[in-house]
């Protein structure tokens, strides 16, 4: 057990790859056996990913289950991997909503099942991966594979534009990303000018201290590489095509895991690593991201496609998450942590409605609903609770973290507040009429007069979710309780680094326009 | 010394300018005949006697002669058209025109500082320079010396096999 | 947690065991579910009576069951405060929530959705016990949101119906804009005070600037609009009346609406503060009385002029709280949920026996046929028209007595316009129903409801009828005043009476006014004295002014949801696809047509292969040539 | 006579050669002007190692002379596999391989 | 005056043979199968095969006997050391995969003659000579004999016009590029006085301390000829706009001598000039380093613009690899310790991800191919999944994807160069990678993600039309016969190296460090 322990990072990260090892000899033709292998392979994995959630000690702010080989001596890049709170639910969510992906493409996806299921598991191992190294070089390498079994899933099993779509979505997060690394590799050649020896390792590399010019321009730097993943506003083009035509697995996916990319990017690294740059930044981003919120938010009003209406309100969503965690107050990074999980929730639940809609009548567009209540009243029912999730009523998880992120960015950032705020209307507003259309009113569309209710798979595919939602919403201590110290952490960094910058600014009269 | 020096340099660049510039590739053959003899006679200036003998066997002898050998064996003789757009000449001659000027602009000025050897004319002419040359070749530069017999193995293989049918 | 807690925890314990039976096994309740959850919710207002006398006769504690967000510095518990405001809210809201699914289950009887509305209804009781029971302003607003999204799944009941989902949505967007003001407020407190339990605001709020209380109130008093439909978002009220009837008379009249009210109430301290914001209540309230009362007079519709009566009162309750006479508020907020309860559900009761029939020109002399419920809206449309002695007379005096003699004379004015218009128009739909001749085509056989209906109406009756003397007589001297008025101890400092006119001369006025009211729509719609048409001919402006409810609906949409329309629009075509995704393309196009043009370069030509070359190591010499 | 008269000569005969193979079509001729080219490298370096009393640049001019007669016997094979396929030895006939 | 008992001295005999042992061993091999070649009978055609084999293995195995010993041989006209390690080791690997891959290729067209073999193995021979010499002369003379092999080697198919279509340029173009080698060899001889690397090296070094480097004509002579030299090694290296001859040589050629191109020449090119850039160059005489960098940042651009919507795999593989080329100079300019050592990584994650590439071109040309034109190949992804794997996951290393080598390589280069300071070449280098990978993914997305009902034929149902029974996946280890699991021997080797080089690249490091450190005790 102890040794379980011990290693248990590298367990789950690549426990993954051992699966898709296990279904390689599995023959293509034998579908089912492929398909329920790999659920209960991944169900596997939550489980394992639970013991992380058990023995995680919630009174720290310290990396916890750390280890750490040596990697590429040359470099000083080590296999060092930890997590914290943030990670830890992160993770959690990753393997959880790898499980539900799964489940949910039972029928969605027909052909090559087997290249699917491999694709996904590799995707879960490098997303994890991600998330739980503490070494640049070696997130770097999780971070950018990640794009391409996505790019696969999206291009093979998409529908529509779906070449377009995936060619889209990798050039566009592949340049971000490759403008990072420029700006990582910059910093840690700058630490190794300071102190003389080369390291990625995350710890070390926070100490490094980088001229305040310079600095600006390596956050915009990978301030891009982020931005693209987040997306925020002027660079979140690519977001509807590939959430429209890729298949639902991968919409819940990317949805509720690579966008939580950017976001713990920004978290773990861009901040700490040049607060003084982010401190001055910081009005920019959150007028960006006060955009993002009314932008997405007034665009999806009038969508006619389902998926792109969902894929438009998560841009709106992740403008909030955006918005608490540049507010750098406790609360607003509490309320921005655990926003997080529920927009991966609240969406990966919203993607998995609208995969079902699809997938018994083939359509997406609003127009070809409506009256679906009356056939299929628990999918009702379900999607409404998604839904309201989603637009942040009070009780369900996306209450807790958009009044979080509100009331802690309140006192700084007053009028972007308000304005953000204001997102709240917008989101009920498009999210209800969509609602109506597809579910109340009458049966216009002939096609959906036989339309079958939700299976018992499906209901266990979304019941999870909507048990979390729930849970969030009404004990969320039992998350907060893990994010916080971390969180305090990290504001207290920023706190100090705020103070050196006011010294620097009144050395150098620097921005004080 | 002077005269034959500005002989041999305009019959050589006459004749090469002829290479260039006749329709006929059997007369430009001719004409690099020639010029190699001029270049020849630089080497003889230059008192290397063994390498005008060597320019003269080699080039005259048997590099020409390939050559002709080629012209005849596809009777090119009378193929006419070489010289046809005028664009492309006088683009060509403008690059190349380029080109020397700037070796030229480069090589104007003389300073005096030259890293010298020991083998001066003196030296060579008491020894003999085929002597030197031998002695060099089969010691110094036996290495490159085999090498070079084996390229033209190689070489003699790639002429019979683009030949062959 | 001692036997106190334990009561105070079950009493909404009831009604969530309920909507959730009901809601996920609703299939194999079917129609247990209604008994049962009546039930259910008759033990929670027993729960709240107990509840009410411990606290009558002892005094008010509060109670926590769990910590909820606790995020750094930001702490918020699940708890819970009772006082003599939140048990006489409990016992109205239980009582009549009681009382109205008892008739329910008659109302709704062959209704598919039976279990489904039921589960609904336990909810929203749920959500309306939690929101008078919270103790803090983050509790308050959830399930202040949460009332609002039961009466959205309740208003749009009836999903099939285009109209009422649309009412539904209405409804909770209306809201919500409300909300956001009330979002706003709430994080203004709690940045200001650093906390959001009510004792610790209440205490420490006069430290702040006063700027800062105002802003705070009003930020609350926009939640307060919304909720009760006040003017400028009073829209979404009479569009809710296509939820079903019983719904319309527990939360669009007795419960969900008063809120506002009795937020405002709760948060006295706030208001005594800060005279502007109460000065913008009483302003918002008396319009609200006279505009509603002004619309309600020439509407066809039972159910909507009945709402439009009770934004009105509720503008009356806000004049009350306006003028800090918090007491009377609360009073006619109780005596208002009776009436205006018994008149919805006897409305319901009509419609039962017309068959869903709601327009008044098609009724007539049904007061042959259905004696109880006439004789029972006769009763509340007394109570409302502040008839003596029924209890609407009582309250409402005392509201405008309070006004009188804090010397808001214009606003009092504009009250007693507003009383005058009710007994017209009240009467004007008692009479055209219930008298007169009978428009009722034949073929529709026109019937009393079943006991399970009538038996409720008569107790509200009964209750509307004897409720006022518990006020009486008026200002500060029986028995609801002294039990109320000691948690409003701080409540009238702002606000000194400038005269001290005693009750009854005021009240003889209103009651002329009410009288007056009843005589004008007796000769208009009894005697037929004058000519309706011609004298709506006359009038015409006016007429189609109140006809069309003011326009206002129209005036919003020009005004806002067009142009955000557009601007979405603009948005989504011209910056999304255009602007943005077109410079993504126009990049990938550029770089794609460069590429086609570099091809070029090795175009097989030996003679270009060589020129290339050539040209090359020109550009490198001339790099040292020209440097 | 100084050494860089003899460079002049020799960059003058290596710029006809550049010019020939500029503007000539036919394959022999392009290899005409290119033993031109490498004739101006010998003669440079005759005159380099004399200037500068040195030996060894005579001895590259030697594996020139080598490497010349080794193309030249490329140059033979490639004309007659080129004249095999196309009846002709005009370089703008290749022209098959493109963009 | 030099003495001539040294020649009969046994030592110094031993020691100089044993300096160009591997080659001699690869020429001997060459020389029997050339013998072999005299006796007309069928089988000398698969001996000779295997015979190149053999050599290719002894010279291995001669290379790791005399690893970490430093020989100057021959006077000094020869040297082998650690760094010719590295980089024979990586030439005898191309030649290996070339070997490899030509077996089969030949043998599904057949116009094989044994000196086929024989000639892979000069030129190889030639290109570890190349490495290994830091004369003028030798550099030239082992030039001419590996371009006169790749010549002969590039216009090797009878009949197609093509092959000698490429042939007939590249000789044209080669010549002409060392014509100017020659030229600028003379300028830097008569600037120096030496034809010796290191002696150059000295001289300039003693001239740049003794500020009379300005004496105004041995610095002309010095630019001039530094670059002509230049251009005669940017020729070989194919540098834009050096490159002509590279896309269409390489079309024309039978694939594996393409392969031997792209891989074996490209890298001996880069190892001499990175020794003379370390012994000349690296001086920064007239800084070079500008004229380096324009040169890199031209070279990656038009490689990565041309391959764009370059449709025919060879030559979007042969504008892909001007392109790296680009990339390779940036390490070479970032110079140093890390830079070169860095390159030298990037090449042999070049090696193998090329050589995995050109291993699947042959395999789609043995597939009774029509072209090797990326349209045809819709639902090649499904129908062959170890193939299509295999190359997409070379494509992503050849785009420079994390886990594969060849981001390693990418990312050693850039790390070195950021170091020396060349943020802007950097730049734009991430730019053009990141643009770069849309002609990569193109064929990933034709492989996989076109949906089959296209009307034009596709490979998949070419291969179906030639033998019915390949429905399933793993088909092409029995495609032909034993020959084409050669093939897959060599595609498998190149898959593990390339992941190993992505996942683990320490001990490969190592390697090129440990080879590096010997070029700078001169």
């Amino acid at each position: 057990m102890s040794i379980f322990l011990k290693y248990i990072l590298s367990i789950i990260i690549f426990f993954p790859l051992l699966s898709v090892v296990l279904l390689f000899f599995v023959n293509k033709k034998a579908e089912g056996l492929l398909r329920n292998l790999a659920t209960v392979l991944s169900l596997v994995e939550f489980v394992i990913s639970l013991f992380l959630f058990i023995y995680f000690k919630s009174n720290t702010y310290e990396f916890q289950f750390v280890e750490k080989f040596g990697w590429i001596r040359e470099f000083g890049a080590t296999y060092f991997l930890g997590i914290d709170g943030v990670s830890l639910f992160l993770i959690l969510l990753t393997t959880l909503m790898t499980f539900i992906a799964l489940l949910s493409s039972y029928k969605y996806i027909k052909d090559h099942v087997k290249e699917f299921v491999i694709l996904m598991l590799v995707l879960e191992t490098f997303m994890l991966g991600a998330f739980a190294s503490l070494d640049i070089l070696l997130f770097y390498l999780f971070w950018e594979f990640m794009l391409i079994p996505m790019y696969y899933i999206i291009g093979i099993w998409g529908s529509g534009r779906k070449v377009y779509s995936a060619v889209k979505f990798i050039l566009y997060t592949l340049a971000g990303s490759l403008i990072m690394l420029f700006g990582l590799i910059t910093i840690f050649i700058l630490h190794y000018d300071q102190t003389g020896n080369f390291t990625f390792n995350l710890l070390k590399l926070y100490n490094t201290n980088i001229p305040l010019t310079l600095q600006i321009v390596l956050f915009i730097a990978v301030f891009i590489g982020f931005a693209v993943k987040i997306p925020l506003f002027p660079l979140h083009t690519w977001l509807p095509d590939a959430h429209t035509e890729a298949p639902t697995a991968g919409s819940v996916i990317l949805a509720s895991v690579l966008l939580k990319f950017g976001i713990y990017g920004f978290f773990r690294f861009a901040i700490p690593l040049m607060p003084e740059a982010s401190i001055i930044l910081t009005p920019v981003i959150l007028v960006l991201a006060v955009i993002s919120i009314i932008y997405g938010a007034l665009v999806s009003i009038f969508q006619k496609d389902l998926k792109r209406l969902v894929a438009f309100s998560s841009v709106s969503h992740m403008g909030f998450i955006m918005l608490g965690l540049f507010a750098m107050t406790a609360v607003s990074v509490d309320g921005s942590v655990i926003q997080m999980i529920n927009h991966g929730i609240s969406t990966g639940a919203l993607f998995l409605f609208v995969g079902m809609l699809y997938e018994r009548s083939h359509t997406r567009l609003i127009a070809d609903f409506g009256g679906l209540a009356k056939k299929a009243p628990i999918l009702a029912a379900l999607f409404m609770i998604a839904v309201l999730s989603s637009v942040g009523l009070p009780g369900l998880n996306g209450f807790v973290g958009e009044f979080l992120i509100l009331v802690g960015s309140f006192k700084q950032y007053t009028v972007f507040t308000i304005f953000a705020t204001s997102g709240i209307i917008f989101a009920a507003v498009y999210l209800l009429w969509m609602f109506q259309r597809v579910m109340f009113q009458d049966i216009t569309n002939q096609k959906n007069e036989n339309f079958k209710d939700l299976t018992l798979r499906e209901i266990m595919t979304v019941l999870p979710l909507i048990f979390l939602m729930f849970l969030i919403g009404v004990y969320p201590d039992i998350f907060l309780s893990r994010i916080n110290p971390t969180v305090v952490h990290f504001v207290n960094i920023i706190e100090h680094n705020k103070y050196a910058y006011n010294l620097i600014k009144a050395k150098m009269g620097l921005f004080n326009a | 010394m002077e005269a034959l020096f500005y002989i041999f340099s305009i019959i050589a660049i006459f004749s090469a300018l002829m290479v260039i510039s006749v329709k006929n590739p059997l007369t430009s053959a001719l004409y690099i005949i020639l010029c190699f003899f001029a270049i020849a006679g630089f080497y003889i200036l230059l008192n290397m006697q063994f390498l005008a003998a060597m320019q003269i066997l080699v080039y005259a002898g048997a590099i020409a002669v390939i050559i002709v050998l080629v012209i005849m064996l596809l009777n090119l003789a009378k193929t006419k058209g070489a010289i046809k757009d005028f664009h492309q000449i006088v683009i060509g001659i403008i690059a190349v025109g380029l080109l020397f000027l700037e070796v030229i602009l480069y090589l104007n000025a003389t300073g005096e500082k030259k890293p010298t050897g020991i083998y001066t004319n003196a030296i060579i002419n008491k020894i003999g320079n085929t002597q030197i040359i031998g002695e060099f070749l089969f010691t110094k530069y036996v290495f490159p010396f085999e090498v070079a017999s084996v390229l033209l193995l190689v070489a003699v293989i790639g002429a019979y096999i683009f030949a062959k049918k | 947690m001692n036997s106190k807690d334990l009561i105070v925890w079950l009493i909404p314990f009831f009604p969530l065991l309920g909507a959730i039976l009901w809601g996920v096994f609703g299939k194999y309740f079917k129609n247990y579910s209604g008994y049962l959850g009546s039930i259910f919710i008759i033990i929670s207002f027993i729960l709240s009576v107990i509840i009410f006398f411990i606290v009558a006769y002892g005094h008010g504690f509060s109670s926590t069951l769990y910590p909820w967000v606790y995020a750094s510095y930001f702490k918020v518990n699940v708890s819970t405060t009772i006082d003599r405001l939140s048990v006489i809210m409990l016992v109205m809201v239980t009582g009549i929530s009681s009382l109205v699914h008892i008739y329910s289950i008659g109302y709704m009887k062959d209704d598919k959705g039976f279990a489904r509305y039921f589960s609904y209804l336990n909810l929203f009781v749920f959500s309306m016990i939690m929101l008078v029971m919270a103790n803090n302003f983050l509790l308050l607003y959830v399930f202040w949101e949460a009332v609002g999204f039961c009466s959205y799944i309740l208003i749009g009941f009836w999903y099939e119906k285009k109209s009422a989902s649309d009412a539904g949505k209405k409804a909770f967007i209306v809201n919500r804009i409300g909300d956001f003001g009330f979002a706003l407020g709430v994080m203004l407190i709690f940045i200001t005070m650093g906390t959001l339990n009510y004792s610790t605001v209440f205490s420490g709020i006069h430290l702040l600037p006063p700027y800062l209380i105002t802003t705070i109130a009003l930020l609350l008093l926009a939640g307060a609009v919304g909720k009760s439909a006040q003017f400028p978002l009073h829209v979404w009220l009479p569009d809710a009346m296509e939820g079903p009837t019983p719904v319309s008379a527990l939360i669009h009249a007795a419960t969900m609406v008063t809120a506002g009210v009795y937020l405002i109430a709760r948060c006295h301290v706030i208001f005594s503060y800060s005279p502007d914001a109460s000065y913008v209540v009483l302003i918002i309230g008396s319009i609200t009385a006279f505009m509603a009362s002004f619309i309600a007079l020439t509407q066809f519709d039972i159910k909507r002029v009945i709402a439009y009566s009770t934004i009105s009162q509720i503008g009356y309750m806000f004049m009350a709280v306006g003028v800090g006479s918090y007491a009377a508020g609360m009073f006619h907020l109780l005596s208002h949920a009776i009436f205006k309860g018994l008149l919805f559900l006897t409305a319901g009761s009509v419609m039962h026996g017309m068959s869903g029939e709601l327009d008044m020109r098609k009724m007539g002399g049904l007061y042959s046929k259905m004696k109880i419920t006439a004789i029972t809206f006769i009763v509340g449309g007394l109570a409302l028209s502040g008839i003596p002695p029924f209890s609407g007379f009582f309250s409402k005096d005392a509201i405008l007595g309070d006004v009188f003699n804090k010397g808001d004379y214009f606003f009092w004015v504009l009250g007693e316009l507003a009383a005058f218009m009710t007994a017209f128009y009240i009467f004007r739909v008692i009479f055209n129903v219930f008298f007169g001749e009978s428009h009722v085509d034949k073929n529709l056989h026109v019937h009393e409801s079943p006991k399970i209906m009538t038996i409720p109406l008569i107790i509200m009756a009964s209750l509307a009828a004897v409720f006022g003397f518990v006020g009486f007589p008026p200002f500060n001297h029986s028995i609801f005043y002294e039990f109320i008025n000691k948690d409003f101890t701080n409540a009238f400092n702002f606000a000194p009476a400038v005269n001290n006119v005693p009750w009854y001369p005021l009240s003889a006025i209103s009651v002329i006014a009410g009288l007056s009211g009843i005589y004008i729509a007796y000769v208009f719609y009894i005697k037929k004295s004058f000519n309706l048409e011609k004298l709506k001919n006359r009038f015409k402006p006016i007429y189609d002014l109140s006809y069309n409810k003011l326009y206002v609906d129209e005036i919003y949409d020009i005004v806002i949801v067009n142009p955000m329309k557009n601007f979405a629009i603009f948005l989504w075509r011209i910056v999304d696809t255009l602007v943005i995704d077109g410079a993504v393309n126009g990049i990938a196009q550029y770089i794609s047509v460069t590429s086609s043009k570099v091809r070029k370069l090795q175009n097989g030509m030996l003679m270009s292969y060589i020129f290339t070359l050539t040209v090359g190591v020109i550009a490198l010499l001339a790099y040292y040539f020209v440097r | 006579m100084n050494v860089n008269d003899y460079l002049i000569v020799a960059t003058i005969i290596f710029c006809i050669g550049a010019v020939g193979v500029l503007i000539r079509k036919n394959l022999v001729t392009i290899f005409l002007s290119l033993e031109l080219m490498f004739n101006a490298a010998n003669l440079g370096f005759v005159a380099v190692s004399e200037y500068l009393n040195l030996i060894s640049g005579d001895i590259f001019v030697i594996f020139i002379m080598v490497v010349a007669a080794a193309e030249a016997a490329i140059l033979l094979g490639i004309a007659i596999a080129f004249y095999r396929e196309k009846g002709t030895i005009n370089i703008d006939d290749a022209n098959e391989l493109k963009f | 005056m030099l003495d001539l008992t040294q020649m009969y001295n046994g030592y110094f005999l031993e020691k100089s043979i044993l300096s160009i042992m591997p080659e001699t061993v690869l020429i001997v091999f060459a020389f029997i199968i050339l013998l072999l070649g005299l006796f007309k009978n069928v089988k000398n055609v698969e001996n000779s095969y295997y015979l190149a084999l053999i050599g290719t293995a002894f010279s291995f195995l001669y290379l790791f006997m005399l690893s970490n010993r430093t020989i100057h041989g021959f006077y000094g006209s020869i040297i082998f050391d650690k760094f010719d390690i590295f980089f024979f080791t990586a030439i005898l690997l191309s030649g290996f995969f070339t070997l490899l891959m030509s077996k089969n290729y030949f043998d599904t067209r057949n116009v094989l003659i044994p000196e086929y073999y024989s000639l892979v193995l000069f030129s190889v021979s030639a290109m570890m000579l190349l490495v290994s010499s830091v004369n003028l002369i030798m550099i030239f003379l082992s030039i001419e004999f590996m371009s006169i092999a790749a010549y002969i080697l590039t216009g090797y198919l009878k009949g197609e016009s093509r092959s000698t279509e490429g042939a007939m340029k590249y000789f044209i173009l080669g010549t002409f590029a060392s014509a100017f080698l020659l030229f600028g060899s003379v300028f830097i001889y008569a600037a120096t006085g030496h034809l010796n690397l290191y002696k150059i090296h000295n001289f300039i070094f003693r001239q740049n301390y003794d500020k009379i480097h300005y004496i105004y004509n041995l610095h002309t002579f010095l630019a001039i000829g530094l670059i002509l030299f230049l251009i005669g090694l940017a020729f070989k290296m194919s540098l834009f706009p050096f490159h002509t001859w590279t896309p269409d040589s390489y079309d024309g050629a039978p694939t594996p001598v393409t392969n031997l191109m792209a891989t074996g020449i490209k890298i001996a090119a880069f190892g001499v000039f990175i020794r003379v850039f370390t012994s000349i160059y690296g001086l920064n005489v007239l800084n070079f380093y500008n004229i380096l960098w324009i040169l890199a940042i031209l070279t990656m651009t038009f490689g990565n613009f041309a391959a764009l919507l370059q449709t025919d795999l060879k030559r979007l593989i042969a504008y892909s690899s001007i392109a790296q080329a680009g990339y390779i100079l940036m390490g070479i300019i970032a110079g140093g310790y890390y830079g070169i050592s860095g390159t030298l990584f990037y090449l042999l994650a070049y090696i193998f991800m090329t050589a995995g590439a050109f291993a699947i071109v042959v395999m789609f040309e043995n597939l009774k191919l029509a072209s090797v034109n990326i349209k045809s190949y819709h639902g090649f992804g499904f129908k062959y999944p170890f193939t299509a794997a295999a190359f997409s996951f070379f494509l992503l290393s050849l785009a420079g994807i994390p886990v594969t080598a060849g981001f390693m390589g990418k990312f050693f280069v850039f790390t070195a160069a950021i170091k020396s300071g060349y943020y802007w070449l950097v730049f734009i280098a991430l730019l053009n990678s990141a643009f770069a990978a849309y002609y990569y993914f193109k064929i990933i997305v034709k492989m996989y993600m076109i949906d089959n009902q296209s009307n034009n034929s596709t490979i998949a149902d070419v291969i179906d039309s030639s033998n019915g029974t390949s429905a399933n996946g793993q088909t092409e280890l029995t495609k032909e016969n034993l020959a084409a699991s050669a093939l897959v021997v060599a595609i498998i080797i190149c898959l593990i190296f390339t992941l190993l080089l992505g996942v683990y690249p320490q001990p490969f490091i190592n390697f090129a460090a440990k080879s590096v450190t010997s070029l700078w005790n001169i």
